[in-house]
């Protein structure tokens, strides 16, 4: 035990203040508990400070430069001149008033907040480090804990991130000037978010993807319209290609890759993002002295209680396995704190939603029509093109579509694909309409406002049920 | 986080507010009959069961 | 009977081809009946040709030019230059795209288009007037006939539309020029729209009102938001002004306004736009010869088949009564299309959204605080203000929020009133949440995706049950 260790006790202790952690945090307080939170970095985790909201600000103002300077046909005519730095501490400003948020609620909520680096020393103690002046280490004794440290970015081996020359996505978000050029290795959603955002910034962007498409796991049709939109702003991509290493070359980078016939191809970019996935960080808080076990990804499985396999340590977001999503982590971190306060939560929800914040967005909840097959469902399909939306065509948008799949038997709606502007927001009626159990009937039956988006919903509905008003029927 | 293996059988379609009545009641919503169309089960229907001296499931 | 008369018989009549009248016709037709669709200017009526569609696409493209003029803090420089004969092209051209769609799918549909005036001849028979060439008349014996003739301006005494001076909403979305100065006669939904609109465009923009606020109907701190944004972007009000005359001054003109009081003032502009209400039209289609009622604003009340008081003649649509909303109108004319084709279809939806797409949008479903109450229901209110939302501010938006109202005995959820941006789309998973009798704890329960808007609406739903996390409980 280090010199000047002080032991306390809590009921919960909570690693990590994420959108897992802090949630659940949060919600254990509100519940009675005495909650610790302890946090290495920063309040709001990757989340806040690295991921959804930072790229979300620069999706938002990319595209307002972008859409004013290509709008002569709707009579606009701009030349937007960008200011990086300026955007980038714009959008430091907006993540200071969350993570600032996030840490007045904690308070206000009646959790202490501790800095530094948690490890457990046994199944109910944490140690927690401190860096730098005051350097040392506490004890805290704990009934239970919540494990939410989040995830790391994949590292590809010869591609070391340097913050200069080979940037991860956090280093990509913190440019002070827009690169001539990027080199973006991997074609997932956080690479095909950035490209695009760049792309729209007036850099020029190839992708690189060792697998044969872009957004892999989404179905065809539903990253075609993404990618030929991303290939419309100039992005091009190369299916296919692994990156295997890279040298400095003039004032950039000349990356080298490899495809499946052992085939090198080069290509030179001011700089390269490498976004080939995420690990859990799981390996670096001694989880062997308390006795919690991992599987050969690094996640900590977990039942739909969000407890590991030791029963009073929980586990919620990124560590806990797929999907890695920030809400998926706080519905963890919920029931987690619900459940360690006695209540009757558990993790029964119907369907994740998921959203790719590109151009256009997709939104995705439930099944996909070969998922509900799979699973031994009917399914019917009902679609609805953008082009035939008028709320779409007003907006001079008109790519994409909503997809809704449902059981035929019963029509209960099992699943959608949109891929549309505002899908991130279109995906939440539908999310409530599998939570519900609600059918095919019941969300062509709402009335929707004209003119919305959101009506394509209502017709896809209806298309399914074959009596759709604004497309031809099946 | 395992994936579990739904199926239609398997699967139960019900608001989430009557999936917490059943846990708080204690019964296997699995085991209710649905009223709703469809089958799906409501608030009523998992108070029905619970009345009928349904099954208890493992609870937390 | 004019010369050159032909009779042909057809099972339904549809007078107008707006929303709710082509919805109608198509309906019907989907359900095997002979359809007669009669039309004597545009199809797609007041809504796709001058009203919802053209002006959501000057909302958007005004905001565009706007947004991108106005972004220095999110280091954007630009100053868009407008040129309005292009942007309303650009408009007539969606339009176009959009009403040959119309007209396409009621032929695909099997319906029979007729260019003309209808009107009653008897309770079974219409006359067809044609105007300039091939002039003369038909007639159409019916079954069942739907009445869905739209509605028009309220015209204020003394200010006749000219198209110059005085300008209806259809004059003011179709100017090739942004007006220097813009008086608007009427604060509601309308008139507030293109205030907003003529303001982003670079307009000077004046309000008169006769009542003393801004959209009257919305509650105080809903229409607050959208009066003080306007506000920001220069426009002026002025309430309980009664336009009362007006005349020709330089280049532009001078109008005179009343007050309770007697008090006159007077402003100058370059042009006024009056909005201040629709009247049906129901009274150049000699509804007597058919023996259809109306009441004393013109409507024509209908039960929930959407039946006139003559069992076999319907009425749908703005003729039909508030909400004269799009929507509303085609939710009866397919109600109406499926009880003609004896199927148990009624207007029995608990709620008619509406969206008001000002700076921020408005969007409001079922009742408010005060009205649950006044039905007798015991109320419990949620709220989370936009400030709070990680997407908003990822927009660099942070007025408005989003309210729920629920029942608190039961927890169903009866109404929503949303200020922000994008509540246009927000409201529809309200509405639905509302149709289903979902409660709050349903709304709660639903994972909402990280950084969305939606994701206040779920947590307006925690705050209204106590537990909220991004906000400080009730
Ligand atoms: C560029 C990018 C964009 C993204 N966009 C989205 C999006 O739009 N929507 C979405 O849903 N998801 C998005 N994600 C994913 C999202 O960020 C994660 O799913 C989410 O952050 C997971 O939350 P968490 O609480 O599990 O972990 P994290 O947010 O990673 O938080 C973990 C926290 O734990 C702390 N920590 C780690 N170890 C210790 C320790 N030993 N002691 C103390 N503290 C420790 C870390 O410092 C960190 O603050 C994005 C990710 C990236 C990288
Ligand atoms: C500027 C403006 C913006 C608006 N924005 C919205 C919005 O965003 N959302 C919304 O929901 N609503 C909006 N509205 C209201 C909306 O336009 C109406 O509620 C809707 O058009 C009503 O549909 P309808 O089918 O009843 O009538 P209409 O759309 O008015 O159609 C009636 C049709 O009947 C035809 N007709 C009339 N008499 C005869 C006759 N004797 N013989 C043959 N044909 C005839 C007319 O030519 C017309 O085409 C807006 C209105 C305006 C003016």
């Amino acid at each position: 035990m280090v010199v000047g260790d002080i032991a306390t006790g809590t009921d919960v202790v909570v690693i990590g203040a994420g959108p897992g952690g802090y949630v659940a945090a949060i919600r254990a307080a509100q519940l009675g508990k005495d909650v610790t939170l302890v946090e290495k970095n920063a309040y709001g985790g990757t989340c806040l400070n690295y991921g959804c909201i930072p790229s979300k600000a620069f999706v938002t103002a990319s595209s307002l430069a972008h859409d004013a300077g290509n709008a002569e046909e709707m009579g606009i005519h701009a030349d937007p001149a960008i200011d990086m730095a300026a955007m980038t501490s714009w959008k430091d400003g907006v993540v200071d008033q969350l993570t600032g948020g996030v840490e007045k609620l904690c308070k206000a909520n009646g959790v202490n907040l501790m800095e530094g680096t948690a490890t457990f020393a046994d199944e109910n103690k944490v140690r927690v480090g401190h860096d730098g002046e005051g350097q040392g280490s506490e004890s805290i004794e704990f009934e239970h804990a919540v494990v939410s440290t989040g995830s790391r970015p994949v590292q590809v081996p010869n591609f070391e991130f340097d913050g200069e020359h080979i940037l991860s996505s956090r280093d990509a978000l913190a440019l002070d000037a827009v690169p001539e050029s990027l080199l973006v290795v991997g074609a997932g959603y956080i690479g095909m978010e950035l490209s695009t955002v760049f792309a729209k910034l007036g850099t020029d962007v190839t992708v690189v993807e060792m697998l044969d498409s872009a957004l892999p796991g989404y179905e065809d049709d539903v990253a075609r319209v993404v990618r030929s939109r991303a290939e419309d702003l100039g992005v091009d991509f190369h299916f296919g290609e692994a990156a295997s290493e890279w040298e400095e070359m003039g004032e950039g980078i000349t990356v080298r890759t490899e495809n499946a016939d052992g085939e090198v191809s080069e290509f030179g970019a001011e700089k390269a993002l490498v976004a080939v996935g995420r690990s859990p960080v799981t390996d670096t808080i001694d989880l062997d002295a308390a006795g919690v076990e991992t599987n050969d990804k690094g996640f900590i499985e977990t039942d739909d209680r969000a407890r590991s396999n030791v029963e009073h340590i929980y586990a919620v977001g990124d560590v806990a396995g797929e999907p890695m999503l920030a809400h998926k982590a706080s519905k963890e971190g919920q029931v987690a704190a619900e459940h360690i306060a006695g209540e009757p939560a558990a993790l029964d929800y119907q369907a994740v939603p998921a959203a790719v914040f590109t151009d256009p967005e997709i939104g995705t909840v439930g099944l996909t029509e070969a998922e509900a097959e799979e699973q031994g469902f009917e399914p019917v399909v009902g679609q609805m093109p953008m082009r035939a939306s008028g709320r779409a065509l007003s907006m001079n948008e008109s790519e994409g579509f909503v997809r809704v799949v449902a059981d035929e038997p019963s029509g209960f709606v099992l699943g959608a694909q949109i891929v549309a502007p505002e899908a991130s927001e279109l995906v939440a009626e539908l999310a409530l309409a599998i939570e519900m159990g609600a059918t095919l009937e019941d969300v062509a039956a709402t009335i929707h406002v004209h003119p919305t988006l959101s009506e394509a919903t209502m017709e896809a509905a209806e298309n399914a049920l074959g009596h759709a008003i604004h497309t031809l029927n099946r | 986080s395992d994936e579990e293996v739904s199926t239609p059988e398997g699967r139960v379609f019900a608001a989430p507010s009557a999936r917490r009545l059943a846990r708080e009641l204690g019964v296997d919503i699995a085991q209710v009959d649905g009223s709703g169309p469809g089958g799906r089960v409501s608030d009523a229907d998992v108070r029905a069961h619970a009345d009928s001296g349904g099954d208890a499931d493992d609870g937390s």
